[in-house]
């Protein structure tokens, strides 16, 4: 399986946001995206998922079926939580799983230490909860390529461990991650892509390249 | 399967808890109906010649007005865009929102308004055929609404838009409804070709407008 | 394909508007002079209508052209669409304001027409019914490209629009038609002889003097619009280099 | 005094570049004004009979669809809740709100109403006297209309809610209105003394709304 | 000036979020609210800010008039961003200085570099630059208490580096800051409440206390 980019370029509202962008990343790795803010990140994870078109350039997934997009493959943990706040936590998670073709809700609230806000309404969760319940997707439905925008914003120290162990095992389970942030995740090995030199660097050991 | 009526189950329940979905389109409906012999005059003769004409248009505002609330939280939140990865195409997602909508609003606005005539001293001969023109009618008028939802779903003041897109598509709905309930001086073979051809446009209604929301909410997600 | 690929190119097509602009206009503004010479002075007061009549002039070709410039709308937008060329998009949003003044006009002139005729301004006959409603099209259709602020996505909304509208026009002129009539029937189909030369004569030059007072303003129009698209990249491109 | 003018011009201009504002309004007034004769028949004299009635409900339902955009948008991205923080008191930012909910499809469509009557057969002597219990009354229509969308801001499918509540406070503004606008049989006193009540009705509604719903918001951001 | 709470409690849709939390803050003083998620920290916020009732104890705030709320005195940063898509960013900033009795909208746009993005409408910012939008805010309205909530979310380095500047020249003119973060805000000796103990400890060196 591998996920490439070769000279793509973004417009949004009639502006290139970036262009001439080469990535390419295989099973079991992970690719973090930096940047100032505006530079692009969000943006490329929404080319990638199909969310915004490709204006130029070629975007390749190898290990799919070649009629499928790649949309079809991943999971997009974005800044909205899609999430209704009129259902509670698991009719949430339960929807999503049902949608998706199925996958053990109670993972989810394990995954995050949600079980026993299970009944409540997610009108009532505070915002690191919220996120928490987004990610819990993530550990609810299979699929090998996942797609984080900021996934650690609003979470407690526990839950970003959490996070974390959740990540090494997909990594481990020759899944794909790529995700933007501007702090550090905490993933060892992870290739980084910097939007300010537009190049992929070796290898991040866990700091804060802030 | 499973996931079709996941998603037509989650819009049910969204439409019974939150705000009282049936209740309100029921109370809309109702305040027009008192509305309009205020607004008119209270000539029981006026009346009953404009009654299944007044109930037409109550049906068909009811159902317009909670239009513009079949996509737009899904949209707000994510959820749409959070759909784009599922198996189900935005085509399929659409009808099947549309038809949640009639279930909660069309249908059931369709069965009482005949029954509700009589606060407008609607012909009672007229009532059944009334029930069955609007019935069928009402299906075409949520999925015209779900489409008019979908054009206007990125806008922040879509309400009125939604209005003037979808309310030209009305007209022949209500037209050959009309008609099609009976009403007026045809004769019975009149009634029985306009019904027919309600049946001919809701089918033509059914096939595009999925069509055009899934390209419109496609468009906006853009 | 090819060939109108060059010639809708945006810059070439600025040049070319550039050349056959003056000669447009000029075109448009004689036959109006000739049309509305022949209509106002020329032609024969109606034995019935009186001077009324001469409202027909306006009247007539500004309904035709309201309907043309729907369909025209309509292909414009369905090219966009199938093959997704950049410049039908303009095509269709730069004929809309014009086919509703087309609409408006004929709406204004036919209730000042009804009066005399009709005794009221309005009636709710058929063709009334289905023109006021084409006139309701055309306003959703502007009023979706004034709120949608992205090109691309308004030129995609408002093709879904115009097209789904252009399904429903023949249903809603079949609908009313069955509904009750009373305005004129056509004059083309009812027999080409039945009106005589000197009015047929001025009207045809009256369509021909919309037809060009169309031509020449759509070209202006997407001259316009083109050059307004560019001052918006440009103000980005600047915004993103400072 | 510059605040509340910030106000109303923000108001102002977001209902302007947001859906066309007044713009929106009108179309969806116009439809209705087409669906009445095509619910009704086109039969002149019955049209002239319920003109004024007609036309005051079509107002009515244009002023009650545009209301629950009033607060909503403020409401969901926080900017209401900033307000508490500046000098202006909440009931004050809603009488203003309101205000320019009046300027841009009350008045407007009071003022338009009338001249589209023709499409109703509209008797014209009926036009000015029409116009000027529309521009009086659509006042109050427009400060209901946001306490009804103060009262639902939080609720999700606060739409038809709102009209289920408002519809309700609306009779008394109708039929004074209506009789305040000359029509029917009364004389010129009956209408000049309805007129008055109009005014005073206008009077109430203008004190009370504005309190009411500073009321609603605050409840709804506890 | 002094800001001080005693024995307050909380409660919110029928759930008791805390009770008996005392705290107290003065001039140039800036206090960080820590604690997991869903502890009260945005509760404790809204409640010193006047839109949660306090249901038990005492809310004191010395230094404004005695009829008037705290919140005249205050500016609060949400999870929401309280701007209108359909303005530019120019517009927006003028609309809340014109609401708040007046301020300099290019100090807001100079204080987060917005300068370039002022003729931009709001609806095509990303994440971090409409964060940087609201927190404008700060600069330009001139009130002694900040209550800001996660203040640093979806901010790039830039952008906190500024945010510090910020936050250290409110305190060295008498201002109160108070704060939540799940990470560190990097300014030099601020209080920290940790909603875990329940208490007030010294000072926070600018390390990250996880
Ligand atoms: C507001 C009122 C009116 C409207 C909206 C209206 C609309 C139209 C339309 C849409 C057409 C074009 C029909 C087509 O393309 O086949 C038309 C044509 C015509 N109208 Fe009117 N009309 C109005 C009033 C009148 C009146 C009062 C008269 C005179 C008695 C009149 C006489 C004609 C004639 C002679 C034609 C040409 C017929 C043809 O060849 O199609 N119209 N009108
Ligand atoms: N609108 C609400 N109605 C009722 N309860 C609420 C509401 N919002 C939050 N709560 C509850 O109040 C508690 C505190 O929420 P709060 O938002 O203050 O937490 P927090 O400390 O800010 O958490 P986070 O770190 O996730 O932002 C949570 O348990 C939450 O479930
Ligand atoms: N909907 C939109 N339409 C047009 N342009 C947009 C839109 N959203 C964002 N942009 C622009 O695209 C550029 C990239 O935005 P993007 O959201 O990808 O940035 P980002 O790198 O994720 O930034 P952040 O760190 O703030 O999240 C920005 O300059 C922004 O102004
Ligand atoms: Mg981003
Ligand atoms: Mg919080």
């Amino acid at each position: 399986m591998e996920l490439s980019g070769h000279k793509l370029s973004c417009e949004r509202g009639g502006r290139l946001v970036f262009s001439d962008l080469d990535f390419s990343i295989k099973a079991g790795e992970m690719l973090v995206l930096r940047g100032p803010n505006g530079a692009g990140k969000t943006s490329l994870l929404r080319v990638i998922a199909g969310l915004n078109e490709v204006s130029d350039g070629e975007l390749r997934f190898d290990g799919g079926q070649d009629d499928e997009p790649i949309a079809r493959y991943a999971q997009f943990i974005a800044h909205q939580d899609a999430f209704k706040p009129a259902l509670t936590v698991e009719e949430n998670l339960q929807f999503w799983s049902d949608f998706f073709g199925g996958g053990d809700v109670q993972l989810a609230l394990e995954a995050f230490s949600l079980e026993r806000l299970a009944s409540f309404s997610a009108a009532l969760l505070s915002a690191g909860q919220k996120r928490r319940l987004a990610l819990g997707r993530l550990a609810m439905i299979d699929r090998p390529v996942w797609l984080l925008d900021e996934p650690t914003v609003g979470l407690d120290a526990a839950s970003v461990k959490q996070l974390q162990t959740l990540m090494n095992r997909h990594l481990e389970n020759h899944g794909i991650i790529i995700a933007t942030t501007h702090i550090d995740l905490g993933i060892k090995g992870a290739k980084v892509f910097d939007f300010a030199t537009m190049q992929t660097s070796g290898q991040m050991n866990g700091e804060d390249a802030g | 399967m499973k996931m079709l009526w996941a998603l037509l189950k989650r819009d049910l329940v969204l439409s019974w808890r939150q705000g009282g979905g049936v209740g309100t389109a029921f109370g809309f409906f109702l305040t027009v109906i008192v509305l309009l012999p205020l607004g008119i005059g209270p000539d029981a003769g006026v009346l009953q010649r404009i009654a299944p004409g007044g109930l037409w248009i109550a049906l068909l505002l009811s159902v317009l007005l909670s239009a513009d609330q079949i996509y737009s939280t899904d949209y707000e939140d994510g959820s749409l865009e959070l759909m784009t990865f599922g198996a189900v195409p935005l085509e399929v997602v659409s009808a099947i929102k549309s038809l949640a909508h009639w279930l909660t609003s069309g249908l059931p606005l369709a069965i009482a308004a005949p029954l509700l005539g009589f606060l407008l001293n609607l012909d009672t001969s007229l009532v059944f055929p009334l029930m069955g023109a609007m019935v069928l009618g009402s299906v075409g008028l949520s999925f015209l609404a779900g489409l008019g939802a979908a054009v206007t779903v990125g806008l922040r003041r879509g309400g009125l838009l939604v209005s003037l897109l979808v309310l030209p598509l009305y007209v022949p709905v209500l037209i050959f409804g009309i008609s099609a309930g009976g009403a007026g001086t045809a004769g019975p073979d009149i009634t029985a070709a306009s019904f027919a051809i309600l049946f001919a446009i809701t089918l033509v209604i059914l096939v595009v407008a999925p069509f055009g929301s899934g390209a419109a909410l496609r468009a906006y997600m853009r | 394909m090819a060939r109108i690929e060059k010639f809708a190119n945006p810059t070439r097509f600025l040049r070319l508007q550039e050349k056959v602009q003056p000669w447009l206009a000029a075109i448009t503004a004689l036959l109006f002079a000739v049309g509305l010479y022949y209509a106002l002075a020329k032609a024969p007061a109606d034995y019935q209508q009186g001077e009324t009549v001469r409202i027909m002039f306006i009247h007539v070709p500004a309904a035709w052209g309201a309907t043309m410039v729907y369909a025209f709308m309509a292909l414009s937008s369905a090219i966009a669409v199938i093959f997704r060329h950049p410049l039908a998009d303009l095509s269709a949003k730069a004929a809309a304001p014009i086919g509703a003044v087309f609409t408006f006009l004929a709406l204004v002139t036919g209730a000042l027409w009804g009066k005399p005729m009709w005794g009221t301004y309005w009636v709710w006959d058929a063709r009334l019914t289905s023109f006021f409603v084409l006139f309701l099209l055309y306003l959703g259709y502007i009023a979706v490209w004034q709120a949608i602020d992205d090109y691309h996505r308004a030129a995609k909304i408002a093709a879904i629009v115009a097209l789904v509208g252009a399904v429903n026009v023949p249903i809603i002129k079949f609908s009313v038609e069955w509904w009750n009539s009373l305005h004129q029937p056509s004059i083309m189909s009812s027999s080409g002889s039945s009106v005589h030369s000197s009015i047929l004569i001025p009207l045809l030059i009256m369509v021909a003097a919309y037809s060009f007072l169309f031509l020449t303003l759509h070209l202006l129009a997407i001259r316009s619009e083109l050059r307004k698209r560019k001052i918006h990249q440009l103000q980005l491109a600047q915004a993103q280099k400072v």
